[in-house]
């Protein structure tokens, strides 16, 4: 079993479906020759070549429109848009056309089409306004599309795997954070996670985490400051965003009483409201606490200055606080 | 060559030019026949391509159906009966009926669907088919096909930067498309002078360094001879073409247009002295292919066909209310590939 | 005082503003010559010439994107986006430019600019997949953006002129169902609703509901339906999407301890969730039961055939199922 | 005409001259200085224009400082340089100090915006700002003031949509607008011919029926004049005008690429051959207007300002956390006029 971190095993991955598949081709901005510029399509030009590994023009409209053609037309694209920053051109072609074409031509096409984008904020790497977006919550309500975002390697791999071989059209989300700091085993046999099922990271009974991505980490690592004040914090991954697994979020809020979802993303419109309002919809009655939510304020995400960065962006410390509040109710 | 020679060096034959008069007929008799439907309220809309339809059979004509990936826009009600689609299959969306073979009754009508014939799904988002067209294209070429791709829309997609897009990266690759542009001089009121700053859209060509080609849209035999140049250097490895055909819509823009609040009686009856079915009767006269009289009963003969098929659809079930949530994503049960 | 309906008042106070301020200018497709597919700015060619109401190419990005230019440069533009299914292409302009240009220049540049576009489903109107969509909850996570959708002609005056005179982007929903459909008396003088408050519509004690739109309408029909039955239902308009008028609905919500939140849109990923969790999180302890909310299904909004259509689309039989249940608790 | 005649011919001063080249220097010393930055650790991030200069200084000498609206883009230190912009204040960007007066720290360096200069507020996404550049364009038409739009982008902006529609429109309403492409063959590590079928981006002008003209970008006196040329016919009312600048950039991409993963050690020296400042500062010793002894100690002189620009930005304050939530929406008591 090989230790990775997360942007190897994309590129880990990527090889080895393609080898399985010869439908699955890779295109996107400065993904073939240098392997993008996370390195995650790394070594795929050589291995398989131009025609499978496409450097495209920078335009990410036609970029996600063609690969949803191609999709239709029988290939599996990757697509690598470079910054979730930079989606926004290809909504037209997500929301209208990838996620709607099964459902307009009544099963009759389909659009299975991976985009993978990094997001998420690298704390102090200068990415600015520009380079440090969430864009999750602006998905979330997009009928057609599903939405994974892991926060490990191994369920990289598994979710990577799965959204590949998904029928539909999967927006694979990569925290940037976790690209090289996040690193664990990763097994070399083929496996799949089932889009849509969450997972329990930690056990606890005194209150439900609800993270995802780098949050997810920065959950563990208030739960464990926390276990030391013998508060005992259950940690849920969510890893699908769409669809919710909302019967094991409620399975786990429903024996701790206590719900935090946290996400990096600004607060209002960010999927938290979408979570809080399903918990509340079907636990209510378990509810010792309001759902607590721990986001970034409603400010452009994220300003260059570290000064700036750092007071917007959510972090452990801002985790721990809340977390510690939720307990005392 | 004297002009009634055209269609031999073409290599049409007779009964393939009745086809494509037939066609062009049945083509006008339906889309007529919708507008009567929705004046009497039987449907909520409707969109149609009169006036179009020597640029639309001329085009389809060229393609191999079934081979080929078509994509047409809403207004190619010629094309997709070319191709093989039934005029029952179109009523069918125009009523919106469960067994419309386009989308179940879930798109408006003339959004065309029918993998069978690889006619692309479309939608209404103007220019959203062109990257399309591009990544058929791009399947075909990897999957060893010898299809190409055949995108039609209207002169006001080509303003959109999904034109550009496409357009660009079908000519860094050199892939088999064949962007067929209907210029029928508006998008809804605009005019084309508004829309663009060049006279032809064909001059567009020259940014991507393409054959850009602009034909009569309506001389039927023309279109033909253009599509089919194009479908041979796509076919050839020599990359895309965009074809611009000259033409003008008959009708409102939709049944919820108005068009007489942007173009005058006196331009309408202007294009309609130049109809395109009437153009290619002469032309069959001309060549004794098809008397006059012998026109005029095929027309009858269309429209009691046309006529037929709309009951026929009016009478078909319409969709159930609980299938309304079905293919948001692959049902494992439903059996289809994926 | 006039009576006019929601399509006219929105002509009638584009003209009076436009003879106001002469740095307003209308820009759009189809917008001049025949006024709009609406008829939402009929007229204004005619009195104010083609350099102030232009018809633009079909290009969706670009409209927004010159409109972003002309407002930092002085204008004040009023872009029509014809459907709001078709606002997708503008998102990068919309999210990425308009809304961050004041913060990313630290107030030396700011976007004065109003986007108009009808949405929601016109019932039987053919509109299918592509001319009935609602777009707000994709809008209402966009820092820097300011969201308003009126549901009366009153409403509807008073919020254009405040969204006209306001200094940053507001994206003014019109509910297309609502155009004709809905009239009312609206006062010659000029006034102005700010932006950011919701109103009262109908007062009751038993339970509150949070609509907009056409949905505010199927409101009031079913609480008018209610009282019949004793049961007392308040009525809030939201009237701003964004910001929310948090202090009215909690006040509202603590008074009646009930709440249900409906929109037309789909359940998952709209703005319901949103306000769910701020009622949540502000009057957790007021709550008799848990916030409900009234949505469509998570289905593409909306299947052309009229018996799909009335199948997804939430109506007011839904409404008043969910206020009696409410009410039971 | 000789070739040292060509400033005159042009109408340039040797003042005019000695300006350029100071501003060249000016922004390669500056560029240069920043990845020293980023190497010490001291920034976080940094992008320069380095081979750039000749097209970024020729275009912006042509060009009414504080009347005209500049798009530029995140190469042009010699551009706002230029316009107005001092070395510091480029340095506090490059900080992200609280008086930067671009971002206030809040966007990555050389993400210019400076009002008072008309330098209108620069992004990441590529190609945004064309669009912008019509719509200020618009506004100064609308307002009856005579001032026209240049704006720039690297050969990779060419290729999205944006591109297409402003040049559209422009061209349609015959907009005062220059489009000025910095064409330095590479978008990060994307070839040109990966991004364009046509072997000029000029050759993109046809579809918009507007000039466009390609030049050595590399000699700064072409840049000018065709700037010039293109700036008159603008203020003449002829529209706008398309300019491809052919030029190099030396340095990798940003701070976070490796450059040397996609081209060669030869291919960056042949071009650091033809370096534009090297270029300008022949031609100014030819003509006797700069002899290299006066050229080194103006360099030396040059790099001494940067240095000591960078040195007062680096003790400039940093901004206050608790600013950072504001101007995401206009404050009343900002006392800005909105
Ligand atoms: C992106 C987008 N914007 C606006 C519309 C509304 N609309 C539908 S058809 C149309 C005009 C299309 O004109 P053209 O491309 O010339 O085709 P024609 O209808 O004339 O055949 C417009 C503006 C749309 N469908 N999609
Ligand atoms: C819409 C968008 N997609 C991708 C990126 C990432 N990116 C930043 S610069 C760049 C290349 C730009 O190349 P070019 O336009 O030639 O300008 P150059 O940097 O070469 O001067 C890319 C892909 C971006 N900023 N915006
Ligand atoms: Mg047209
Ligand atoms: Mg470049």
């Amino acid at each position: 079993m090989a230790v990775r971190n997360i942007v190897e095993t994309v590129a880990h991955t990527l090889r080895e479906e393609m080898r399985r598949d010869s439908r699955i081709i890779v295109i996107g901005e400065d993904v073939a020759k240098i392997g993008g510029v996370f390195q995650a399509t790394k070594g795929l030009l050589s291995e398989f070549g131009p025609e499978r590994v496409i450097d495209a023009p920078l335009a990410e409209s036609s970029l996600v429109g063609i690969a949803v053609g191609a999709a239709a037309a029988g290939l599996r694209p990757v697509v690598e848009i470079q910054f979730a920053d930079f989606i926004y051109p290809a909504m037209d072609q997500i929301i209208n056309e990838a996620a709607r074409l099964r459902y307009r031509s009544n099963n009759g096409y389909h659009c299975p089409l991976v985009i993978r984008t990094p997001y998420g904020v690298a704390p102090g790497g200068g990415g600015g306004l520009y380079h440090n977006q969430s864009v999750e919550g602006m998905f979330c309500g997009v009928p057609g599309l599903k939405i994974v975002a892991p926060a490990t390697p191994y369920d990289t791999k598994g979710l990577l795997i799965a959204a590949l071989r998904d029928p539909d059209p999967v927006l694979f989300l990569e925290h940037k954070a976790t690209y090289r700091a996040v690193s664990g085993e990763v097994p070399d046999e083929e496996y799949t996670i089932a889009i849509g099922k969450a997972d329990v990271k930690r056990e606890g009974r005194d209150l439900t985490v609800i993270a995802y991505g780098l949050m997810l980490h920065q959950a563990l690592a208030a739960a464990e400051k926390l276990a030391k004040s013998h508060i005992d914090v259950e940690v849920v991954d969510l890893r699908s965003l769409k669809p919710l697994d909302k019967e094991l979020i409620c399975r786990s809020v429903r024996k701790t009483g206590k719900a935090l979802v946290a996400h990096e993303d600004c607060l209002s419109g960010g999927i938290g409201g979408e979570i809080a309002a399903v918990i509340m919809e079907e636990c209510f009655f378990h509810l010792d606490a309001p759902v607590m939510r721990v986001a970034a304020p409603d400010i452009p995400l994220a300003p260059y200055s570290r000064h700036l960065e750092e007071h917007v962006v959510p972090g452990r410390a801002a985790l721990e606080k809340a977390m510690r509040e939720l307990a005392r109710f | 060559m004297t002009s009634i020679d055209r269609h031999k060096t073409l290599g049409l034959s007779e009964s393939d030019l009745r086809r494509m008069y037939y066609l062009m007929l049945a083509a006008r008799a339906l889309d007529e026949r919708a507008w009567v439907l929705v004046r009497q309220g039987k449907i909520a809309f409707t969109v149609g391509g009169e006036g179009q339809e020597a640029a639309q059979v001329g085009a389809a004509m060229a393609l191999k159906p079934g081979v080929d990936w078509v994509l047409p826009y809403y207004r190619d009600t010629a094309v997709v009966l070319a191709l093989g689609m039934t005029l029952e299959e179109v009523f069918l969306a125009e009523f919106g009926k469960a067994n419309d073979p386009n989308s179940g009754g879930r798109q408006m009508s003339k959004h065309w669907s029918r993998p069978e014939l690889r006619i692309f799904s479309c939608s209404s988002p103007v220019a959203t088919q062109l990257p399309h067209a591009v990544g058929c294209a791009l399947a075909a070429r990897l999957s060893g096909e010898e299809a190409l791709a055949w995108v039609s829309f209207g002169d006001g997609a080509v303003s959109k930067g999904d034109f550009h897009e496409a357009l660009n990266f079908a000519a860094i690759y050199r892939l088999p498309v064949i962007f067929f542009c209907e210029n029928n001089q508006y998008a809804i009121s605009t005019p084309f002078r508004l829309q663009s700053p060049v006279p032809r859209v064909a001059d567009r060509a020259a940014a991507y360094g393409i054959p850009g080609i602009t034909v009569d849209g309506n001389d039927v035999l023309a279109v033909y001879e253009a599509v089919r140049a194009a479908a041979g250097r796509a076919r050839a490895g020599e990359g895309p073409s965009l074809i611009e055909a000259v033409t003008y819509r008959f009708a409102p823009h939709t049944s919820n247009d108005n068009d007489r609040l942007y173009r005058s009686e006196e331009e309408i009856a202007a294009w309609k002295s130049k109809d395109p079915i009437k153009r290619f009767g002469g032309y069959l006269a001309e060549c004794g292919i098809l008397s006059p009289e012998a026109g005029a009963e095929l027309a009858r003969q269309v429209h009691a066909e046309v006529a037929a098929a709309a009951r026929r659809a009016l009478l078909a079930p319409e969709p159930l209310p609980e299938t309304a949530g079905r293919f948001v994503y692959a049902e494992p049960e439903s059996g289809r590939e994926h």
